[in-house]
């Protein structure tokens, strides 16, 4: 099982800030990001501008994901 | 144990300079740069209400100890707190708190401008402008931001 | 009424961030930046056991205000306080605080930095450095200086 | 009457921290200068380093003093 958060602006438009997702262990970042941007059509914009965080730190797209990871979508930050 | 005595803190709590000063102070700091954000009223022709801040707070933590570490590393002897503020704020809050010190003055003004660049780059926090005329999530509006590739500052596209 | 309540201060009074920051919060400042020129106990090799501090007082007030006069005419907008502290003073007491109140940060960094570097050109505030081994006035030992003609930062000459 | 102030370094040096001068009405900063570094030549060169301020303004050289006016002998500073 996978973690997955949304944040701000996207977790307004999916309607969600944190879902589980199983079977998705050994995808990509970018593989996880199309599948999360079919599901939710109407975060698609949101989604595509987001960078990923898998466990906290900044990921690549070409990542893979493990089992237990928490995986979060930072739409284009504005703290300070 | 107030949160404001951790140095690299996202909390509810007003924050304080006087409180983030002291984590910074010590006897080879000849300078200490304190940059304050706060909440401004008045953007062009547009009136703040107020503002809210939301935060991934453990991975905004650790990322306000990584801007730290990084200006430790460029500007040796320097010490650094940084304290971001989130929920409702009213204008002239103080929403951060960047605390830099030095041995001299040249670079505690370098370090702190240093902080508050990559809190604005990296840092996963959002700002919510609730106007006299509306609300918005500030950051993203413009779609002129993308960030395709890994880490802010590190990818090849990380910041328009 | 402290006399922390003036903005363009010299006093034997404890400074305060906290309140120095007071005088230039306002609602159309959206960063705040404050440096803090603390007392350091090493410089190179030599140690400071403490320093004292001698101004002329009305005169270095006045030029103090003049600085901030200075900042809001080149930045519009800014709000300043600049306050030092005179007598003896120990490792890591604050010595001045400039606080300088801008509507975005870039020009708060650039005018704090402006108001630090004024100070140490125009305003006649005197450092005596009492070191583990002797003690010196710091500022003419090294006869570099040579003050021929005119306000500093004016004359043609006034400032190695 | 025209009042002469010293500070710091000078104030030790001259051993004076204000004296009164009569008779220099008239004269310029520059020649106040001068017969000072006469009147104290222990502080010779601390004089000559020094800037005037009159009236707690900085002076040029060349202006001239008037009755009832502050001298100032300001040595190099070290605020901030």
């Amino acid at each position: 099982m996978i973690n997955v958060l949304f944040f701000a602006g996207l977790a307004e438009k999916t309607g969600q800030r944190e879902i589980q997702l199983e079977h998705i262990a050994g995808s990509t970042v970018e593989q996880l990001k199309e599948k999360l941007m079919q599901e939710y059509p109407q975060a698609k914009a949101e989604m595509s501008q987001a960078m990923i965080a898998v466990n906290e730190e900044y990921a690549e797209k070409t990542d893979t994901l493990q089992e237990r990871d928490t995986v979060a979508f930072i739409p284009p930050v504005s703290g300070g | 144990m107030s949160i404001l005595q951790k140095p690299f803190v996202v909390t509810n709590e007003r924050l304080s300079v006087d409180e983030a000063m002291q984590h910074v102070t010590n006897p080879s700091a000849g300078a200490i740069n304190l940059f304050v954000g706060t909440v401004r009223e008045w953007t062009g022709e547009k009136q703040t209400e107020h503002l809210e801040y939301e935060a991934y707070v453990g991975m905004a933590e650790k990322m306000l100890r990584k801007i730290g570490d990084e200006i430790q590393a460029k500007w040796p002897g320097s010490r650094v707190a940084i304290q971001h503020r989130i929920g409702k704020m009213e204008i002239s809050d103080i929403a951060v708190i960047v605390a830099v010190s030095t041995p001299h003055r040249h670079e505690s003004y370098e370090a702190s401008r240093h902080g508050i660049e990559r809190i604005k780059e990296m840092v996963p926090i959002w700002k919510k402008e609730f106007w006299t005329d509306g609300e918005s999530w500030v950051g993203n509006q413009q779609g002129t931001i993308e960030y395709s590739k890994g880490e802010p500052g590190k990818g090849e596209n990380s910041h328009d």
